[in-house]
This record gives C-alpha cells, structure tokens and sequence, in this order.
C-alpha cells in the first residue's frame, strides 16, 4: 500500500523539514526502503531574459489535486513505490521560493528515480496551474507553454 | 439543463469573470457551451468537465462543472 | 563556479539537515537556480532474499573522494550544475541508516536530474566502497558486484 | 625501487594484511608485482596506482602505491 500525500498550499514550501518530518512520521520502520528521490522546484529570477521579481501562481482547487493524484497513480502502476510526497506552493512567490516539491520512496534506486521524474513531468504538463510573472519595470505577464489536454 | 462554467488564468481575464451558469435545454455538449460564447477561445484553450479533462464532444449532464483554461504552467 | 562538497564520514548522515544547512550557506542569495535533485541510499534490513541486520562499510580514504570527484567533474562538464553535494558513509550501520546522498542545483530541471542520477551511477560504478553483510544467523559476507576497472 | 601495496575488502583478508612494501629492482609494471604475489587474485580485481585506476600494463615508479581490490560495491 503506498503512502501517497498531495498538498496544495498558500504558505512556504519548508522542503527539507517536510522530508524530514514525512520521513519520521511515516517510513523509519520500514527498513525495506533502500532509496528516495526527490526533485524540488524554485522561482528563479529571471526568465526569457528578463528580470521577474515576483509571481502569482494560480490553480484549478479540485481539479488539481485530482489530476495529480491520477498522474501519481498512473506512474507508481509502472514504477512501484512505497511512498510519494507532492507539495505545490500557490498564490504569491518570489524568487528563491520553493514552488514544487516532488519525492518517492522505494526498494531499490530505479524506481524511485524514475518514478520522481515521470510524476515531476507529468504534473508539469497536466496539473491546472498557471504563473503570472512581475517583471521589474512592473509590467505582468502569464508564463505561456504548449501543454495539450490530455486525450486518455 | 444547468452548467456551471468557470475561466481560468488569462481566459478569467478575458472573459472578465471567472464563473458564469448557463440555463438552457438547447447546451448538449462542451461545444455547445463554447458556441455560446462571444469571445471565442484561443484554440490552444484546454478543457474540463467536472474536474476531470475533456474535449468538445464531450456530453453534458445539468448540474455539471466546465473549465476553459489556457496550457498549463506549473511545477 | 560549480559550488562542489564531497564528505566521507563515520557518523550518520542527517540528509535533510545537511541539505538545509548546505543550502542554507552557499545558495540563498543565488536566484538564478531553479532545480535541485537529491538522490539517498539507505540500508536494507534484506538483501537477495536474507535477513540483513548490519553491515560494514569499507573504502579506500583518499582515492574515494578523488575518485568521486573524477566523476563529478566529468558528469557536470556534460550537465553544469551550480552546485553539488556528496555524502557517503562509511563504518558501521544498521537498517533504516543512510548510506548515499547525492544532491545538485541547477537553473533547470533537465541537468540537475541528469547530473544527480549520472553522478550517482558513477560513484555507485567507480568509487572504491565495499560493503560486508552481518547475516541473522551472524554469518557475514562481501556483496558482489561486477563492476570494471573504468579505462579511461 | 620501493613500492607500497595495499589491498581492499575480501582481497585484504584473503592476503592476511592490509599494506606490504616492496623493495626490488626488478619490477617495473603493477604485472610485476602481481607475479610477486604467491596467492593469485580473482579475475576480476581492480587495481589502482596512487589511488588512480590503473592496469597490469601500468608503470611503475619508486614511491608508488599499488592498491588490490574487489569490484566496488558504495551507493
């Protein structure tokens, strides 16, 4: 049975003391666990050559949690894992913030790896978020991409 | 029949709300829905219909919840 | 300047808070990393099918850390990175124990992933570790490998 | 002509030490100094002259350390 945990959140992303906390409460008995991987996401300040200086991130609530609760199980279906952890931080951010937090945990090194990078990839083109950036003269921009809907 | 709409992100602010209900016997499909709109979408526009993704064709029941959002940015 | 610490220790490795405070020292003013990957290895209380209940850690001081960083530099010439973190324990350990970890920042997702997971499979590969099992029964015994004398 | 060696691992304990010095004018390869060693080493050993991968074919100069080890086995 996995753990699976998926948290939308308007405060700061706190990665490492999550991980730890995650850890402590769910997996320090299990001792079958040989590997974790994790991928975190943070705002840069720059982005196609300009200068952001902060962000708006905004989210589908529902759906969002639901499309990656979907992907996550598509993915751990092909690379089983015991456990999976995703936070995603909304609402304002500036540079230096955590936006995405992504870990598995499993038996042996490849599943974990790859299961981290397909849910990681798979959030990024499907889950309902959409960035707005400030850039430093004040003007506000969404941040465009070509993800498609997903036919089943 | 009645449909929930919602607009996401730059399509909440073309729209210039970011949900709206449709009463009408005449709405069958997702494309039906975008036929009653003023504004037409871009046509990179993705599509829910209660939370779950769907496409023009997609069927309707009263009380159902449709999304127009643009391609996803997160992560 | 890639930001680069390779350590070799004796004690625990408290993964989270290692990475909290390597972050914490060297990369909080850089807005410019977007990415970080984090690879960790723990002991397994079985391996190949028997009850493993400690394990002893051997390397070769001086050549390892050489070694590692051989491998590091080779992978973050393919994948810069801003900065990368490796940690390896050695001595005795016990189930639920860290063995590895493995982290790298980088403005992009794709090279941090790479260069964690690269970094990774080399010192896994080339990295004069050896491991000795202490069995339930109290028998011990070396894990095998086949891993090669890398021509350069 | 001095040369340290060490081994690693099951190679330490097959060979019963950790470290040897060779003192001979007669080697001058990492094959002459496993010729000098009365236990063969499994095929698969690794070797490494100060503490760099190495081969048979390495040569070798005074002051150098050999090293004798298994396949590696961290991560």
């Amino acid at each position: 049975m996995t753990i699976i945990q998926i948290q939308i959140e308007t405060s700061p992303i706190a990665t490492w003391q999550l991980l730890d906390e995650f850890e402590q409460e769910h997996l320090t008995d299990n001792h079958l666990i040989g590997a974790c991987s994790v991928f975190t996401g943070k705002m840069r300040s720059s982005n196609h050559n300009d200068e952001v200086i902060a962000m708006t991130l905004e989210h589908y609530p529902g759906m969002t949690e639901q499309q990656i609760r979907t992907q996550v199980d598509t993915v751990i279906a092909e690379y089983p894992v015991d456990a999976c952890l995703v936070h995603h931080r909304v609402g304002e951010v500036t540079p230096g913030d955590s936006l995405v937090l992504c870990a598995t945990w499993s038996a042996h090194r490849a599943q974990s790896f790859r299961a981290c990078e397909e849910i990681f990839e798979a959030l990024k083109s499907t889950a309902p978020f959409w960035k707005k950036e400030t850039l430093a003269n004040g003007d506000t921009r969404w941040v465009e991409s070509n993800t498609k809907n997903p036919r089943p | 029949m009645t449909i929930t709409i919602k607009y996401f992100a730059s399509l909440r602010e073309a729209q210039g709300v970011a949900e709206r209900t449709f009463n009408s016997s005449e709405v069958h499909t997702v494309a039906d829905v975008i036929a009653r709109h003023e504004l037409a979408f871009p046509e990179n526009t993705l599509i829910s219909v209660n939370q779950v993704y769907a496409y023009p064709e997609t069927e309707l029941n009263s009380g159902d919840e449709v999304a127009f959002f643009p391609p996803v940015t997160g992560g």
